[in-house]
């Protein structure tokens, strides 16, 4: 394993030191391990915090500023954060009208997020939960832990990030972001294995002929494994995955080709490619995109697309004015 | 028998274990089970205080596995300690009966909590039959039960390889779960080998 | 080789055919191979455009836009473009105030620019060529073909941009960008080769334990190839390099901690703060920074770090409102 | 001899040889130089009018080398065929000492455009070589000329590989450019290797 870090137990930290050094509009506590907005908290605005794993960077604490997060709370790398640090993150942007918790739909985030509210409920802090499950290569049925929380959640941190800048009620944030979450659909490919730096060894093998298919942002294998296929083979079967869930003739969209973090540019732009000529062919106007690597698997190559239903309200809040390390537009 | 030690111990060996553990997350999960339940039990065993009644030691590592651990198993392992803890009461000793009500309440606590059911091929599934051979030996002292508990959870934890998973990470890979042991199931035998190894001693 | 592409012939074309329909306000020729501004040309205005091969994306295709480029010419992967292409480019951004060509310097880039600056010439259009040569890995001697232009690149496009979006006149902005590329150092290390898909194997081999020191962003190996280091080490080396070259001592600086491709944006972070602590501890102001994939070098694992000491009026003239795929604020 | 046959030539060996070029190019460059070079002589072919007099060959040769290929090569060798053909004037005919200057006029506007002299490592190590056994052996008749120069432009190539790089991509290796072949400089030699073929055959 080569890695561009110092000691494989201090990525985390490093990265926040990094972010600190690098962003003077944030403020990072290394201690408690969170990214909170400098000018946090403004009394009477709505909190909205997000968190999980690390390794999906610029998600989260590249989206924390004004017009999205107010505070991330980053755990170890693919481990979700812990109680304490989400009630720190809780804490320090609650502005007396309570926080919205972004939460992405895995067990160990589920359980955190869940014992931080509780601590929230004890200091009298509003806390509304709200779960991402927008990855339509797992079944929702009762026999697995649902659906996963992938690229939507950029969707959903940006657009619930508008209205509470716009100082919308707790109830109103929570319900957009809500709102959000069911109209969006995401699925991805893998083309390599990533690699934890403390694990030292890619989480799976892949041969020099294979890809998995439906993979999740964990470096955990997908649903399934096939032979390579063209990134228009790829792009396609992602969105017919989709649309069998979700279908979009009709829909004003939203989409995202979103790099694992592998895979440069140059091909995300061709895959952006093929996705705007199947929706287009499909029936779907895509008014709004993002092309680049937003929500990442460490080191791994591949993408995965995320598709978002606007109306037109969503689609003002997506437009609205976002100032972060991560995605900025303006101002 | 010393509490303390047997999350002194149990630490001891997940920290052998480690890549072990992790490896198999690695197959269907995300590689870092073996990494969060040593980094949960280093912090837990630095907060022990040896002077602590036995019920007292097991809610702060609980409490310490929680703040520390992250992932799907610091919440769970944790709620298991701090209920097994709870279970304890005040009592200063630790016997058969109390360690048996202790074991229960701890697999009690995950269910809950994690709403996972024997066969969903998580760490219930080694917890289970470790806990009922506890209770099946618990007449013939400690250090009996705590064997055959351990037996207990090997096997559970080994019947976990035929499962398809239904909760955590490795539900997501469907029918491909099937031929893994679960990591979660793993540790939970690392967890009663410590008690057994500790309760041996005594 | 696993890529996610279509044919190895199309790479270029499909991610233009991505840019094409990514952003409406850029205007792609597909035949032509050029990204221009929609608002292209503006009488008066100077134009400004640059190019060179791909693969180093968001540069220099994700540049073109308000305060940065007018127009970019891809070549086909790490291969300069044509003078044919050059010339489209010019014509399109041509407002009858001249057009500055920001031209990276290999000999390639170099002739093949020149050569359409002679064709401009016949069509009466001024051009002004700036050649980029940061890269302190390579000796600036009669004995080499000069330094190379990697990082800086990014500087020059975005100050130069603002004096031309401010309406400078042609030698001004010639003038400035020479400034930047003189005031700016570039040093970059690879952990890992990169491959160009119509090659199909990595560009060179590297152990499991080597990296290579002073490489360019054309996937050529270094100047050095050494054992694994650090980020720290690796960071201290690339400024030490650079401080030898241009003492750092007592500047405001720009620094640009930039990612070949295949490194994450973690690891990035903990290089800045790596760099942040040397600059901060030579004696440097850090006042403006960049932490991400600018320049990269298709999946390339690796860093490059640019310097550029600033002067209040480059400072100023970064600080510009820019609105483009790759860089955007103020607007 | 028919220098469109020359040219078809050149890109057939290229075609065939490209990945080798190409293999060249990763050692000491940026591995594309036969990919360039296919492209861009797959569009001179393509471009090239039968019935046109050999210096209008050339020039539109060259021309479309420049259009097409990108790098220093595409440059490099479409001013080469370019200089080439307008030496050539409006000889309809191709004899040995039409084609003598023709390679000189070749050779300077490669030195001119790129700088470089022998010993740099680049084409021009072949290529000199080539043109002076060329000059020597032009009285032997157009067949045993091109001969010598292939020979020469084979010798000049591989004298590259003991050589430090001074221009072009490998310059910026220093002392690690030393050890290699340099892929300009065994395109030259297939240049040689075509104009030998299609010189023979008439
Ligand atoms: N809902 C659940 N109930 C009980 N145990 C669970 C549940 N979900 C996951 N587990 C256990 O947790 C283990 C994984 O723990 P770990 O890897 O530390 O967390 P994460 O899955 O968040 O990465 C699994 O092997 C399984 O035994
Ligand atoms: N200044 C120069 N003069 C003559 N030949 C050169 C010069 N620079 C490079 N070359 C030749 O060009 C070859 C590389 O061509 P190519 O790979 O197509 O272009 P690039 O270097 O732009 O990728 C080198 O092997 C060398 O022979
Ligand atoms: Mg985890
Ligand atoms: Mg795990
Ligand atoms: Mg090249
Ligand atoms: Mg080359």
């Amino acid at each position: 394993m080569k890695k561009l870090i110092d000691a494989v137990d201090d990525v985390v930290l490093d990265a926040l030191r990094g972010m600190a050094a690098a962003h003077p509009s944030l403020r990072v506590d290394l201690d408690q391990r969170i990214i909170v907005r400098a000018d946090a908290p403004r009394t009477g605005k709505v909190g909205l915090i997000s968190g999980g794993g690390s390794g999906h960077e610029p998600l989260h604490g590249g989206f924390v500023g004004y017009g999205m997060l107010d505070a991330a709370c980053p755990g170890e790398v693919f481990t979700s954060p812990v109680p304490d640090q989400i009630l720190a993150a809780t804490t320090a942007v609650s502005g007396g009208a309570g926080v919205v918790h972004i939460v992405k739909n895995y067990t160990g985030d589920v359980l955190n997020f869940q014992m931080a509210a509780e601590l929230a409920d004890d200091e009298d802090i509003e806390v509304i939960p709200v779960v991402i499950d927008d990855d339509v290569a797992v079944q929702d049925s009762t026999f697995t832990a649902g659906r996963r929380g992938t690229g939507a959640t950029v969707f959903v941190e940006k657009i619930a990030g508008a209205l509470a800048e716009a100082d919308g009620a707790v109830a109103d944030v929570a319900a957009v972001a809500t709102e959000v979450n069911e109209r969006s659909r995401s699925f991805g490919v893998a083309l390599t294995a990533c690699t934890v730096p403390a694990a030292g060894r890619p989480t799976f093998e892949l041969g020099e002929d294979e890809i998995e298919l439906g993979i999740g942002i964990h470096g955990e294998p997908g649903r399934e494994r096939t032979k390579l296929r063209t990134a228009t083979e790829i792009v396609d079967f992602s969105l017919s995955a989709i649309n069998d869930d979700m279908p979009l003739s009709g829909s004003d969209v939203l989409v995202m080709v979103n790099g694992m973090g592998g895979t440069p540019l140059m091909e995300l732009y061709g895959a952006y490619a093929a996705a705007d000529k199947w929706l287009t062919g499909h029936g779907a106007t895509v008014s709004r995109r993002l092309v680049g690597n937003y929500v990442t698997s460490l080191d791994m190559a591949g993408c995965m697309i995320s598709v978002c239903r606007l109306t037109p309200r969503l689609a003002e809040l997506w437009d609205a004015p976002v100032e972060t390390p991560g995605l900025r537009w303006g101002r | 028998m010393d509490v303390r030690q047997w999350i002194v111990r149990f630490s001891e060996l997940v920290t052998a274990d480690a890549s072990r553990l992790t490896r198999l997350d690695s197959d269907i999960g995300d590689g870092d089970h073996g990494t969060n339940l040593d980094r949960g039990l280093r912090a837990a065993v630095a907060a022990l205080d040896s002077d602590l009644p036995p019920g007292k030691v097991l809610m702060t590592a609980g409490r310490t596995l929680v703040s520390k651990t992250g992932g799907a198993s610091g919440p769970l392992y944790g709620t298991a300690l701090r209920r097994a803890g709870k279970a304890f009461g005040d009592a200063t000793e630790v016997d058969a009966a109390g360690l048996g009500a202790a074991l229960r309440a701890a697999l009690e606590g995950i269910k809950e909590l994690g709403k996972a059911e024997e066969g969903d091929k998580t760490m219930v599934d080694a917890l289970t039959p470790a806990v009922a051979a506890y209770e099946g030996a618990a007449g013939e002292g400690l250090a009996a039960a705590t064997r055959a508990a351990l037996d207990g959870a090997e096997k559970g934890a080994e019947a976990t390889v035929a499962l398809q998973a239904r909760k955590g990470r490795a539900s997501y890979l469907g029918p491909r779960s099937v031929g893994h042991l679960d990591p979660g199931a793993a540790s939970t035998v690392l967890l009663f080998r410590a008690l057994a190894d500790v309760a041996g001693r005594s």
